[in-house]
């Protein structure tokens, strides 16, 4: 097992505020990784360093997608981070709201094909072949996710938990060697949570893609997770497997807290 | 020295455009640190304010009103009107788009600004209207009367009042903390209570009546309008507005000054041709190179 | 005290309450629990006017008020702490607790409030002239339930009040609440994630999912409820 | 409401002059405000209604326009009558009555282009007139230096418009929304005050006289077939720009555009070069803003810069909202709509700017999405379920 993502003593301040402290991370291939602490502790600016969105202050990202060689991708723009094979999700659903499903799916593809304004103006042969492959793609995305009954709607108009899922099927659409969920079981029921449960599984087992997550819903980061990232305050506390974190006091006093305490 | 004396006119000349500026962009800044619009109708009302002082002056001077109470009514009736205008604007352009879009609200800004220019063109006159000169000369400025004109000094010291004023009633009236907080966070105003729609209302209201105010003082000094004054003065205001960072007062009027003198001197200096397109010239570079402006905050984007 | 009869609130055409009924009487603390997403805040959204039901009734005090505006609801006696604290950033401590007290007008009284709330949280007092924006979640927790407190309300309304505190803040925060409820006799509907917490506070509980009441009965038995226990206390 | 009322009617004052006091005028406006404010409650009370049937489902009734396209039975035969109509028309119709369309076809392709910056990518764009001002003078300037004709003029006119585009779009890149709108506006306002100040370059205010028309090759036409001529060519352009405009929409760069609209953020996050998106955007739209000034300088033989104020930006993007931005159909019928109604209403045409305003505001207050929504874009998406066949075999 070789890193594909390795995170270096990460940090970004906002004005005076610290964000993230030294924040280390690893993920290894076919492997799911969940992020958790408080509300406010990092892990989104975590995320949106990763992905790009922000200028991290200090450290080292360095990527490692299986055949290519390591690359260091601090301060990449998100869209040539996605093109290197990073695709995320978003915690508040950022869908193309007013496109239907299978376009929300299509434009997940566009940086994997080529097509520019002069091909589509004159519609060439490569431009009318590469059109067709991008709507087969983004369909059978669909299927594999469970979303085919919903092709032709307007992502606005679909029920909560297909949304999220949508979410998923778009970055999915960018042929990603690394997932990143912010987030994906909020506000799903428990049904659709099992339901988001096997697909996570489903992902990583016969795509070989692997998954780091940040999520809330602890019954799901347990079964989940190959292995668990505790933060809070930006800072680092505690790691290992899901076993090792329901033990390890640390966590406890900061987040898992009472729940815990009461269950005892 | 003669160069010096030049400098020195240039320098008045660009604090007096300034001022005037300023004035305008009070009532922009205000209404956009309150509900991030572009009021682009704010122009026409101070164009309206001024036609307005005009009409009232004119129509008293021929019922043989003294010159003071013609000034004192003129700008106050100016100031009314056109705070019903800004009232009027906000309940039938804006209000009904409060959840829409922000591209919605800035249209029909747009909007609205065309109606109200055509309005007064049509129901006035397109060509330029000779504004009587109201305001007399005092006799203590006679000593420098070369250099800097009664009118000048009372559009300056007008604007610097004007911002005092609303200062003090931005920081310490229960209205003002009122307006602030609903500027902040406009649910959580409603959750403690506050009208908003109310203090969305007073703040049209209060910003009109300062573009009122400018428009009579700019009338008077420059002695003739038209229907068309609102649109460059608009979005000359709007620039210095954004010059000192939209949505704060002292902001508003550093900016309206620094625009001031970058076109007195630009018009002195270099050629009197171009003098709006440094002024257009100025906008682009700050908005691309410092959105926030001099004076304003830079916010970090939430994801 | 507050009523929620058959209530139906939608967000655009999203339908995000189905059928909710709550009672609440004089002096409880009543606590609302449920996943993320279940419509707990769009309940409380409901009562407070800022998304008001589209069918079904709000009764306060027997009086009907859900085609009220929220700025009046607030006059009538419930003040919220919603979720996120929603400090303003840039008005200072001491505004920020002025802001509550925005319908009042008895200053006697607004200073003597101010001197309780310093005596409660004497950490804001510390802090009277420091930007809203500066404050740590603890702090900004506090200043929200003093704000809203200001406004002297016979229903408080607290919407995750221990959304991303440390747990050492959390049972703080929550001391405060049940003093409150004591000694002003201030009634209280809390709504929760943490179940576990909320229901030890709280003298009756109901349950939502998916924009319904699914279980209402006393926190004692609640607490107890094997399905409860499973779906939102354990992990 | 009522305090809306008193206050329209008190609006009367600044209507009178000193001298001429006109009453009847007050009297006017008074009786139209108290109808007005009637109607105006009424239109509140219907959306407001309006919204509530929409969101418990009732499916709204489609417009007969959007009836006729989405059956072919119908379109088919009033597209022939259509094309019959457009062909036929010069030949029919009055010196006078083939240039008010011409200049109705050059504001449906400049609606087209505009569309694409503010309806597809979301970009509100101010100064669009800026680009068709560059075409303009681009083609009388050349003529006049170089005698270059109409035919090399127009390729070259795009060219520079399309130039004009990526160097404003360049610097705008990092604005969004307001800031961005203001900035074209200033970048619009700028181009026209230098060609008005800058004589020895465009002959300022006074303009440039004597532009040939369009010729065919090399055989100049009298006035009369000239204008016929540039009538048919107008329509060419026109037909060039829908056809082109509609595959752009429906290709990977048009997706893109609308990911751009709906979410920026997202959009970027899905591999989606921002920048590049956005420079494309700008630079179509100019483009074919550049290709109509050329056209237009042709067409009227005479330029100057008050035909490029920042009004005419105003109309433009007015055509745009009010056929439905991000609709091809809505923009023709908005650019139709609002270049002939003022036209043909003579008597009225001096209330035209100021109905125009007041179109602008009532379009948002009641109907944003404009008169053609756009909100199915199912188009050759069809293809879907064959491969859904595939994939179950």
């Amino acid at each position: 097992m070789k890193d594909i993502l390795e995170v270096k003593k990460l940090t970004m301040d906002f004005g005076g505020l610290r964000a993230i402290d030294n924040l280390d991370l690893d993920i290894q291939e076919k492997e799911i990784v969940a992020l958790i602490g408080p509300n406010g502790a990092g892990k989104t600016t975590f995320f949106n360093c990763i992905t790009g969105l922000y200028q991290p202050t200090g450290g080292d990202i360095v990527i490692t997608p299986p055949g290519k060689p390591a690359e260091r991708i601090n301060g990449l723009k998100p869209n040539y981070v996605t093109q290197r094979g990073l695709a995320r999700t978003f915690q508040n659903i950022r869908l193309f709201q007013n496109m239907t499903v299978l376009e929300n799916v299509m434009i997940g593809r566009h940086c994997r094909t080529y097509a520019g304004v002069a091909s589509a103006m004159f519609k060439t042969a490569f431009q009318r072949r590469e059109e067709n492959k991008i709507v087969q793609d983004s369909y059978e995305v669909l299927e594999k996710i469970g979303l085919s009954e919903y092709v032709n709607e307007l992502a606005k108009n679909l029920p909560y938990g297909a949304q999220r899922r949508l979410e998923i099927a778009r970055a999915m659409a960018t042929d990603p060697f690394l997932l990143l969920l912010d987030e994906p079981a909020a506000g799903m029921n428990p049904q659709e949570t099992r339901e988001l449960d096997d697909l996570i599984i489903r992902i990583r087992d016969r795509e070989g893609i692997s998954i780091l997550l940040i999520e809330h819903d602890m019954k799901l980061v347990m079964s989940l997770s190959d292995r668990i990232f505790v933060v809070d305050y930006g800072r680092k506390i505690a790691q290992g497997t899901p076993d090792e974190i329901k033990e390890n006091p640390v966590v406890i006093k900061a987040y898992l807290g009472e729940d815990l305490d009461a269950q005892a | 020295m003669e160069h010096f004396q030049y400098f020195i006119e240039l320098f008045l000349g660009g604090l007096t455009r300034g001022s005037i500026y300023a004035l305008i962009a009070l009532g922009y800044t205000m209404v956009y640190g309150i509900i991030q619009l572009i009021n682009f109708a704010h122009g026409e009302i101070y164009m309206i304010g001024a036609f307005t002082s005009l009409i009232v002056a004119v129509v008293l001077t021929s019922l043989g009103f003294n010159q003071l109470s013609i000034i004192i009514l003129a700008s106050l009736i100016a100031v009314i009107y056109s705070s019903a205008y800004g009232y009027t604007i906000e309940k039938i352009a804006y209000k009904p788009l409060r959840n829409a879009p922000r591209l919605s609200a800035l249209i029909s800004a747009i909007g609205m600004s065309i109606f109200l220019q055509n309005y007064v063109q049509l129901a006035q006159t397109s060509d330029f209207v000779p504004f009587p000169s109201l305001i007399p000369d005092f006799d203590f400025v006679e000593p420098f009367a070369h250099i800097i004109s009664t009118q000048e000094i009372i559009i300056i010291l007008t604007t610097a009042v004007v911002m005092i004023l609303l200062t003090i009633l931005i920081k310490f009236t229960k209205i003002g903390k009122a307006m602030r907080a609903t500027a902040q966070d406009r649910e959580m105003a409603l959750l403690t209570g506050v009208d908003v729609d109310l203090v969305i209302s007073v703040t049209f209201i209060i910003g009109s009546a300062t573009a009122a105010i400018g428009g009579f003082l700019i009338a008077s000094h420059i002695g003739m309008i038209n229907f068309y004054i609102g649109f460059i003065a608009g979005i000359k205001a709007f620039t210095a507005a954004v010059l000192g960072g939209i949505g704060s007062i002292p902001g508003a009027v550093l900016g309206g000054l620094v625009l001031g003198w970058t076109e007195s001197f630009a018009t002195g200096y270099i050629s009197s041709d171009y003098e709006d397109v440094f002024a257009f010239a100025l906008l682009v570079l700050i908005l691309i190179f410092r959105p926030a402006g001099i004076l304003g905050r830079t916010t970090a984007q939430k994801v | 005290m507050l009523r929620l009869n058959n209530i139906k609130t939608f967000y655009g055409n999203i339908q995000a309450l189905d059928d909710v009924t709550i009672k609440i009487s004089e002096g409880e603390i009543i606590t609302l629990i449920g996943a993320n997403g279940a419509g707990k805040t769009t309940t409380l959204m409901s009562i407070s006017g800022l998304t008001p039901p589209r069918t079904g009734e709000v009764m306060f005090l027997g009086e009907p008020i859900h085609e009220l505006s929220p700025n009046r609801i607030v006059t009538m006696g419930i003040s919220q702490v919603p979720e996120g604290r929603r400090i303003f950033p840039h008005l200072t401590v001491l505004e920020n607790i002025d802001m509550g007290a925005y319908l009042r007008s008895d200053k006697e009284g607004i200073k003597k409030d101010i001197e309780y709330i310093f005596d409660l949280f004497p950490i804001l007092a510390e802090r009277r002239g420091q930007a809203g924006g500066t404050l740590s979640g603890g702090e900004q927790q506090m200043l929200a339930i003093s704000r809203a407190l200001m406004a002297k309300p016979r229903l408080l309304l607290l919407d995750e009040p221990s959304l991303g505190l440390a747990p050492k803040v959390i049972r703080q925060i929550f001391d405060i609440i049940v003093q409150i409820n004591t000694e002003h006799k201030t009634t209280i509907f809390l709504v929760e994630q943490n179940a576990n917490l909320a229901l030890k506070v709280a003298d009756r509980g109901y349950v939502m999912e998916n924009g319904r009441i699914i279980l209402s009965d006393t926190a004692q038995n609640l607490l107890s409820n094997e399905s409860v226990k499973k779906a939102y206390l354990g992990i | 409401m009522f305090m809306t009322f008193t206050i329209l009617v008190i609006k009367v004052d600044p209507i009178q002059r000193s001298v001429s006091w006109r009453w009847e005028n007050m009297v006017m406006v008074g009786v139209g405000s108290f109808f007005l404010s009637f109607l105006w409650r009424y239109a509140m009370a219907r959306k407001l209604a309006g919204n509530k049937n929409m969101a418990e489902g009732k499916i709204l009734k489609t417009t007969i326009i959007q009836r006729l396209m989405e059956d072919p039975k119908l379109f088919r035969p009033a597209l022939i009558f259509l094309a019959v109509f457009v062909v036929a028309f010069p030949f029919i119709f009055s010196h006078y009555q083939i240039n008010i369309m011409t200049t109705a076809l050059i504001y449906v392709v400049l609606g087209l282009g505009l569309n694409i910056v503010v309806g597809l990518a979301g970009l509100l764009d101010l100064g669009y007139v800026a680009f068709y001002a560059v075409g303009a003078y681009s083609y009388a300037l050349l003529n006049y230096h170089f005698g270059l004709n109409f035919w090399f003029a127009l390729p070259i006119g795009a060219g520079l418009g399309c130039l004009f585009g990526i160097l404003l779009g360049f610097p705008v890149l990092r604005l969004r929304g307001d800031y961005l709108a203001i900035v074209t506006l200033g970048f619009g306002e700028i181009i026209r005050l230098v060609m008005e100040n800058w004589n020895e370059f465009s002959f300022g205010p006074s303009g440039i006289a004597n532009i040939p028309r369009p010729d065919f090759f090399g055989h100049e036409f009298s006035l009369q077939n000239a204008t016929i001529f540039t009538y048919f060519i107008m329509i060419g352009l026109a037909l060039l720009t829908i056809f082109f405009v509609n595959r752009l929409q429906n290709s990977r760069i048009g997706r893109a555009w609308i990911a751009l609209r709906e979410d920026e953020i997202a959009c970027q996050s899905m591999g989606i070069d921002k920048t590049k998106t956005k420079l494309t955007a700008f630079a179509l739209g100019a483009t074919w803003a550049g290709m109509v000034g050329v056209m237009f300088a042709a067409k009227t033989t005479f330029i100057n810069p008050p035909s490029f104020t920042f009004m005419e930006s105003a109309i433009i993007l007015s055509i745009v909202v009010l056929g439905g931005a991000g609709s091809i159909t809505g923009v023709i019928l908005g650019a139709l709509i609002l270049s002939l109604a003022p036209e043909y209403l003579r008597e009225v045409r001096e209330f035209r700017m100021l109905a125009f305003g007041a179109c602008m505001v009532l379009m948002m207050v009641f109907r944003p999405q404009g008169l053609i929504t756009n909100v199915r874009r199912v188009y050759k998406f069809e293809k879907s379920p064959d491969s859904k066949k595939e994939q179950n075999l």
